[in-house]
């Protein structure tokens, strides 16, 4: 959608954008700027002096296996996140939509965990999902180490990609909705004169309709567990056990803010930066390009 | 206290939390209220480990305390930094006399460099013990306390049978006490170089000590449910379930001594030993741990001051007994625990048992390998261990494969860190 | 609705439940888990239904974390933050979108990247950034050799120092520079007629005129909607102010005390004291996010049905 | 028996009469138009027919079946809707073709018969583009083979051209009427345009308020208007309404006391009964003289149409509009006479409704069918 | 001196050219309408006008200024927008007052001059509601009040009636011929609407494709389109034309051998010449006989108007539309025949310029101005 009406000046804009753009060259492009630096450095964690060393930080991260698992680990935790808290959201969506009488109030709900902080569901969740107490802890009772997400790296995966499915429902319900209510009610009538039953349309046009929709929250989703993923595992399993839960974002934070190696971590972010950036981009694309009705 | 406007205020971050932390606030406090000049901000990160990265994110940014608690682990990371001012520099500057040789001579050679220069402020030092639950011990017969892992196998087998659900509590990041301590106990190797002092070339050799067959014990206690896995991720840490009862053995810290009376079940009865060792060997001494203080530079003069004044206060008898007393934290010099032996200190509970923390540190005089550790970047070798620990006794990866691994992974480390420094040596 | 299936009908109200079911667990858990005793809480499995210790465990968590002047903390921040946040992104989103520059896409790339690439991976010399923040100009005057040049002719040291550690600004202005308000705002400013610009323009008044006079009193659903987003995600902040602030009674947000009272080593398993923590912790945003919601799902809605 | 049947049908919204309970027997292969203004109810009757509102009273029957608990897939009408309502994401023949996929008609069979519906309204060459890549009118058509190719019993149309520009209106209307005549289907079709309902309707219904006003065929209704909605809706240049008095000569008296000569409405013109009078624009002819029983006037405005001219006069304080076939060139407060053909409509001034004598007050016909 | 000159005014976007140079002359006081298809560049220029659009070339010059350079607010042009543009979040007053606080009229004043213009466009009643509280008709005068109370030199329309339905139209068509001629203000409206535009302009501008095709009154437009384009964009229904040749006795021959005779356009009538006819419905008469010279047809439909009807009638294979006001009830199928009257148009094939010869074509006007 190009504008036509435009205010022509020469420096207002620029006073607009200022402020903005002066914190972000701040407090981001200079920070970020220094790690780039790091990057091709090996950095002295108590700053006093560094060494160029090229790509060297850039081959040793792709050389190691760890890496590659924990890139591996990112991608299914990222997928399988993604997919379980957008899967629930758009059913909850599809029938919220359907505006049957007290469906307010379960719309709501449904808004909550968007307000909850990963740290408080972590904290939460680490409690509901505890092998010995809280309410996994019967199961355990019954099939003892059947859940045992303390020394099980797969079930503290699970574990945590549940938490952080479940966080996310309220945001992807929110957009869902939005999306479901753009769609103009005579296309839903006159799929229904055209005798399709409710469930048919839901899979036929509704589905299709908020394509663009489900393709943004998809990108968004894949981004923030790459993103917000850190405080989640924080509190829940700090990376472990035995680094199973360790995905990109918390193996730079582990190696570069805790392992002191800033370099190998710099680098690390580098490569995340641009999956992120080509992962934005490609969405980009796409928000612009929404589907228009009639 | 007097007027804040005159004093100078400096900081003080450490890395203990808890019961811990608010006896280092309390002692803040007494140090405040005893003299006019200074006014010293204690503020606790939380561990160890939090307390070194938030040191260094603050030195680099110049917004750094004057003191920092930092653990035996970080102490080459420190040393190489050229961020600090050395502790006997700081103290013959401001015209205080202290006489180092009356300390540890185990834990003067932690903090001390090759020539012999004391770095840091010796403060809260410790070793590695193990905790009985002298109920259990009774109720399986067992008399007096197992001196060895043997006999630990034995009582635990017993207590298995006898019921109790879990014998040993072990917790597999508690790399300092199964590792470390156990190596030094036994006279086994950590890395080359006598364990880095020689050299930042070092390579780590844990994987061909007896560390090998300790851990594929441990792996067949775990196995045999004798060792149950006590830790934060399950919500129940092994000094929680020693102290609920839960667990019958844990190993830790003698610093934990005062914590674990105060904490202990009601009715419970417990004791302290001195690390078990395997069959036929002779114990070395154990080496030292808990933390130093460290000056760091790029402070006024009148905070210097401070510092020293601080240091000085800590260092005196009554100070060291009082520090001593509330935590189960060993005195530093020999003098003082003279004096608090002299006292009766030791003789009656809920004392009784800290002399063996000195006893097990000064078992022999330091080797080779019981100096310390000078490894760089000495907390990410550790995390290798643990995970190795964890792969082992959790997904049954074999003993030497695990070790071989974390060795190799650890090596990296180091040749990352000599890579990091080069051309500084120790000094 | 547009055919009254029954069965379909119970099929809605059968996912709508089982959804809240999912939705409600874990708060009843955690309202439950608040009003349990240390006994109860520990015994497994834990009970589903609340006891009468809630009051106490608050009280205790409220004392214990301090989370009076916490609250208050963080809701300072927050507040700033959400007000600095919907000004600043209001005022960059108005310059890309209503006025026809050449580098007004690279100003909107140069906001919108910072998206990507989270504070967790930048920390340490974002850290240093927060020490001085004035550093980037000093670091260009030194590079410039003006600081040089400045000291040779008058003696005078340029030394440009700005801290935010320990202060409000430092847990503020961080947070201020993000670009999600400002693609949103951009999003529904593209959603403006041309006409009502160019209305505006035929009576006469200038960019800012239009500006305060017709764009943002039309935004007032969307700067709502951007409000509370902005409210619940600088309320939840974890990790910065973790870092930025060593003066913990001073300057410490709810949501690091909250990993305060998690059962820590040498401490009693302590999960009701826990959970009540998080209760109150959790409750400010989620009152803003129910009581804003009738605002905040229609400003993501650009159009009606 | 009827194809349609609404037997007092009323709608209900919470509180809220919008259907006041109409009745309306629809033959086979009647083409009807619901007529009135926004708001009156228009959509919602048709969208009861079709099932997508639920009757809140009455009965609807289709054929022989009351409806009223059908589904809309189970009552066989087609629907076109105001915006098309297209399924954006499915091309031309996915659209036409939807109805009969959901109905499980085999592939072949279906692509046959979208193939041979769209060969009828012209789209064969479009068949495989999105509805964004066509122009408003192949919209409408797509719209309208998606419909017939059910081939439903009715065909229902709600305001199907009024996003459309004027000329493509016209090009649909007479579309429209070539299928209707193919087909030979009921259809009911919704409206606010009178032209698009005189048209096309073999009978119009007349809504207003959720009440129907008339109903009949269009030349009925516009020259024996029931009401003076109905009048004053239908025919465009709307008919001169004029409020008025008879004297005691019978004359009608309106406005500043002009007075008119009313030649029909015999019984009717008791002396100062209050009426409205109807005039026709096309029933006011301009005279060049004052002759007898003209009515004087002045011209306030002439609006120009090309082929005639609209003669806006002021007569007595009275407004009276002419359309004028002749003339041209009146400059405004140029005085003219008027005189008026015998077409006059009478309307209570109460209730609105036609106030009518036994003789019929419409002109002759000349009605010549050969 | 006119009151606004363009001259050879020219817009580019990009590498397309939308304006190609247009001049015309508005005197002072003048209602000029600019009509043309969707497309054709009517807004762009009322946009250039007023300066919310760059000019790529020529000049406009309002007043004796020439404004190319100026801002839209120094030229003192008012403009009512296609979809009124009033501040959703404004009530009517301040929408009214907008403009003058802007311009830092006192509030004492403005408060009077905003209810001043309410008053005379009838919103006194409304002033503190919204917008959105508000008829589409009232909004409309909301927009109209706007731009009047700055009291501007040049009023500019741009489809304001568009989202108005039919009643409204015509009201609202009244409302502004109303307003012009109370206040006098030199008005360019833009519009696709051919009633519209007939009925409100003194000048009409046709727009073709960037181009101007014609100017002139309405009625001279109307009676002598300059081209095949305007002849057949200006009148409803529209006129008919028919391509054809001229055989050897000067009959015109079209269709399929349909031959009409044809008396006017003499010395054009070169035999095996192609020229396209136009004849307007309303020239188009039915004889109930085969008179002499009558065409033969058959009738397809008729479109019944209410006062008139359209017969669509096949002649020999071309179409014709006849305006009928007589008959009625006229079966599809009936054979009728058809005569034309000398109000003929005639143009060329190749570029659609009218072919004229010195007779005039149009109708001879009985003009009594009195
Ligand atoms: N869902 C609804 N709830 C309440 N009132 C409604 C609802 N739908 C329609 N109405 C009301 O019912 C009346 C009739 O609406 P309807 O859409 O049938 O009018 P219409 O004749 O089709 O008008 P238009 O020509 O504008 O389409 C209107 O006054 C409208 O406000
Ligand atoms: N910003 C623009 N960039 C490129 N082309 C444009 C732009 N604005 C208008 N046009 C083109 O200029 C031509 C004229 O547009 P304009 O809006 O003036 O038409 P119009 O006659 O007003 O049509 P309508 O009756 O549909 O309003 C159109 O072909 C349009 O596509
Ligand atoms: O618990 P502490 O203080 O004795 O310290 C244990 C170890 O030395 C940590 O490295
Ligand atoms: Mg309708
Ligand atoms: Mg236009």
């Amino acid at each position: 959608m190009e504008r036509r009406a435009y205010y022509r000046n020469r420096v207002l804009p620029w006073l607009l954008v200022a402020p903005q753009l002066l914190l972000v060259l701040v407090f981001f492009y200079w920070p970020t700027s220094q790690a780039l630096y790091w990057a091709f450095t090996l950095e002295q964690p108590w700053g006093g002096g560094n060494e160029w060393v090229g790509f060297d930080n850039f081959s040793a991260v792709f050389s190691d296996s760890r890496y590659w698992a924990t890139v591996v680990r990112s991608a299914v935790y990222g997928v399988s996140a993604t997919a379980i808290s957008m899967v629930i959201a758009l059913t909850l969506a599809l029938f919220v939509d359907r505006g049957l009488r007290g469906t307010k109030l379960f719309q709501s709900v449904f808004i909550w965990p968007y307000a909850l902080a990963a740290p408080v569901v972590g904290v939460a969740f680490r409690f509901i999902l505890s092998p010995e107490a809280g309410m996994v802890g019967a199961v355990n009772l019954v099939w003892p180490g059947i859940w045992d997400p303390a020394t099980n790296g797969t079930h503290a995966l699970i574990m945590v990609i549940i938490c952080h499915a479940w966080l996310s429902i309220g945001y992807n319900f929110v957009f869902f909705l939005a999306g479901l209510q753009m769609i103009p009610r005579s296309i839903s009538e006159a799929g229904a004169m055209d005798g399709a039953r409710p469930a048919r349309r839901m899979l036929d046009l509704q589905l299709p309709l908020i394509a663009p929709t489900t393709f943004f929250l998809l990108i968004m989703n894949i981004i923030s567990t790459f993103t917000d993923s850190f405080a989640l595992i924080d509190t829940m399993t700090e990376g472990g056990p035995i680094g199973s839960t360790e995905v990109m974002v918390y193996k730079i934070y582990e190696n570069g803010f805790k392992g002191l190696d800033y370099s190998g971590a710099a680098a690390q972010s580098i490569v995340l930066m641009l999956i992120v950036i080509a992962l934005t981009f490609v969405q980009f694309k796409w928000v612009e390009r929404r589907i228009h009705y009639a | 206290a007097t007027s804040g406007e005159a004093r100078t205020k400096f900081e003080f971050w450490y890395g203990l939390s808890g019961d811990l932390s608010e006896r280092i606030q309390d002692m803040c406090k007494t140090f405040n209220d005893s003299q006019a000049d200074y006014e010293i901000v204690c503020v606790s990160q939380e561990t160890y480990e939090n307390n070194l990265q938030n040191t260094i994110a603050a030195f680099r940014a110049q917004k750094h305390p004057t003191v920092t608690q930092i653990s035996d682990g970080g102490t080459l990371d420190l040393m190489l930094s050229g961020a600090y001012v050395p502790v006997r520099e700081l103290m013959e500057k401001n015209g205080y006399q202290i006489d180092w040789k009356n300390y540890f001579s185990g834990i003067a050679s932690y903090y001390s460099s090759p020539s012999g220069e004391l770095l840091s402020m010796p403060f809260n030092s410790s070793t590695a013990m193990i905790y009985y639950n002298t109920d259990a011990l009774k109720a399986v017969g067992f008399e007096g306390l197992p001196k060895t892992w043997s006999e630990v196998e034995t009582v635990a087998r017993a207590m298995k049978a006898k019921g109790y659900e879990c014998p040993v509590a072990f917790d597999p990041t508690g790399v300092w006490q199964w590792f470390e301590q156990f190596s030094a106990i036994h006279n086994q190797p950590i890395a080359t170089k006598g364990n880095g002092y020689e050299g930042l070339d070092a390579e780590v050799t844990f994987n061909k000590t007896k560390f090998v067959d300790q851990l594929t014990w441990i792996k067949k206690m775990y196995d045999e449910g004798l060792f149950v896995h006590k830790s934060k991720a399950v919500g129940e840490t092994a000094n929680d379930a020693f102290v609920n009862a839960k667990c019958q053995i844990t190993s830790s810290s003698i610093a934990d001594h005062g914590t674990f009376g105060k904490q202990a079940k009601e009715g419970m009865h417990w004791d302290v030993s001195m690390l078990p060792l395997l069959d036929g060997f002779t114990r070395t001494n154990s080496l030292v741990g808990g933390a130093s203080l460290w000056t760091l530079k790029g402070k006024s003069e009148e905070e210097y001051k401070g510092a020293a004044a601080f240091y000085a206060f800590l260092a005196k008898p009554e100070q060291a007994e009082w520090w001593s007393t509330v935590t189960g934290y060993i005195p530093v010099t020999n003098s003082g625990f003279e004096a608090m032996k002299a006292k009766g200190f030791y003789d009656k509970a809920p004392y009784k048992g800290r002399e063996l923390a000195i006893a097990s540190l000064t078992a022999t005089p330091p080797t080779e390998y019981t100096r310390g550790v000078r490894l760089g970047n000495f907390n990410a070798i550790r995390k290798e261990i643990a995970n190795a620990m964890q792969e082992v006794v959790f997904n049954n990866k074999p003993v030497q494969q695990a070790l071989d691994e974390a060795a190799a992974r650890s090596n990296e480390i180091l040749r990352r860190f000599e890579k990091t420094y080069q051309g500084k040596a120790l000094n | 609705m547009i055919e009254r299936s029954p069965l379909f009908d119970y099929i809605t109200y059968g996912v709508m439940i089982l959804g809240l079911v999912i939705i409600v667990m874990p708060f009843w858990i955690v309202f439950v888990g608040a009003s349990l005793s240390l006994p109860e809480v520990s015994r497994v499995p834990m009970a589903l239904w609340p006891s009468d210790h809630l009051w106490e465990n608050l009280t205790k968590a409220w004392t214990r974390a301090d989370l009076g002047p916490k609250l208050i903390n963080t809701l300072i921040v927050a507040t700033c933050v959400t007000i600095g946040k919907i000004t600043i992104a209001a005022f960059t989103a108005f310059s890309i979108v209503f006025f026809n520059y050449r580098s007004r896409m690279v100003v909107f790339w140069l906001i919108f990247i910072t998206l990507m690439l989270p504070l967790e991976v930048r920390i340490v010399p974002t850290y240093s950034i927060a020490a001085n923040a004035l550093q980037p100009f000093q670091s260009i005057l030194d590079w410039l050799g003006i600081t040089g040049l400045v000291e040779t002719v008058s003696g005078i040291r340029i030394a440009m120092n700005w801290n935010l550690l320990n202060s409000y600004s430092g847990l503020i202005l961080p947070l201020v520079a993000t670009a999600t308000g400002t693609f949103l705002y951009r999003q529904f400013f593209m959603t403006v007629p041309d006409e009502l610009v160019e209305a505006s323009k035929m009576d006469g008044s200038g960019p800012m005129r239009f500006f305060f006079d017709v764009l943002i009193p039309l935004s007032r659903t969307n700067m709502l909607a951007l409000a509370t987003i902005m409210f619940v995600s600088s309320w939840n902040q974890y990790l910065w102010p973790l870092l930025v602030t060593t003066d913990r009674p001073n300057y410490g947000t709810v949501m690091m005390e909250l990993k305060s009272l998690i059962p820590a080593q040498n401490g009693m398993p302590e999960w009701n004291v826990t959970m009540a923590g998080a209760l109150i912790v959790m409750l400010p945003p989620l009152l803003v996010v129910a009581f804003m919601q009738r605002w905040f799902v229609r400003g993501l809605i650009s159009k009606d049905k | 028996m009827s194809a349609i049947s609404l037997r007092n049908v009323r709608k209900r919204y919470g509180k809220n009469d919008i259907i006041h309970g109409v009745d309306l027997e629809i033959e086979a292969g009647e083409f009807i138009v619901i007529l009135g203004p926004s708001g009156c109810g228009k959509s919602t009757l048709l969208r009861m027919i079709a099932g997508l509102e639920e009757i809140s009273g009455g009965e609807i029957a289709i054929g022989d079946r009351v409806v009223n608990k059908l589904e809309p897939r189970e009552r066989g009408c087609a629907m076109v809707f105001q915006n098309y309502a297209l399924y954006p994401h499915m091309t031309v023949a996915a659209n036409i073709g939807y109805s009969l996929k959901v109905a499980g008609v085999p592939k072949a069979e279906r692509d046959e018969r979208v193939q041979k519906v769209a060969q009828s309204v012209g789209l064969g060459d479009y068949l495989d583009r999105r509805p964004a890549a066509l122009s408003g009118g192949q919209r409408q058509r797509v719209a309208m083979a998606r419909a017939m190719v059910r081939e439903p019993k009715v065909f229902l149309f709600d305001e199907p051209f009024s996003n459309l520009d004027a000329k493509l209106r016209v090009a649909m209307r007479a579309e429209v009427r070539r299928l209707h005549r193919q087909l030979g289907v009921t259809s009911i079709f919704v409206t606010h345009d009178q032209v698009e309902a005189m048209t096309l309707a073999d009978r119009l219904v007349i809504m207003n308020g959720g009440h129907v006003e008339q109903v009949g065929r269009p030349a009925d209704i516009y020259d024996r208007p029931v009401s003076r909605f109905v009048a004053d809706f239908i025919g465009s240049p709307a008919m001169n309404l004029l409020e008025g008095t008879f004297d005691e000569n019978g004359h009608f008296v309106h406005g500043a006391g002009g007075r008119i000569a009313v030649s029909s409405l015999n019984g009717q013109r008791v002396p100062g009964r209050k009426i409205v009078l109807g005039i026709r624009p096309e029933s006011v002819r301009r005279t060049n003289e004052a002759t007898e029983g003209a009515i004087p006037g002045v011209v306030d405005y002439v609006e120009e149409l090309g082929s005639a001219r609209l003669i806006h006069a002021d007569v007595a304080g009275s407004r009276l509009v002419a359309l004028d076939t002749e003339g041209r060139e009146l400059a405004s407060g140029t005085p003219i006479h008027l005189t008026l053909d015998d077409a006059l409509h009478a309307f209570s001034i109460e209730d609105g409704k036609r106030i009518d004598v036994h003789a019929p007050v419409n002109k002759t016909h000349t009605g010549d069918t050969q």
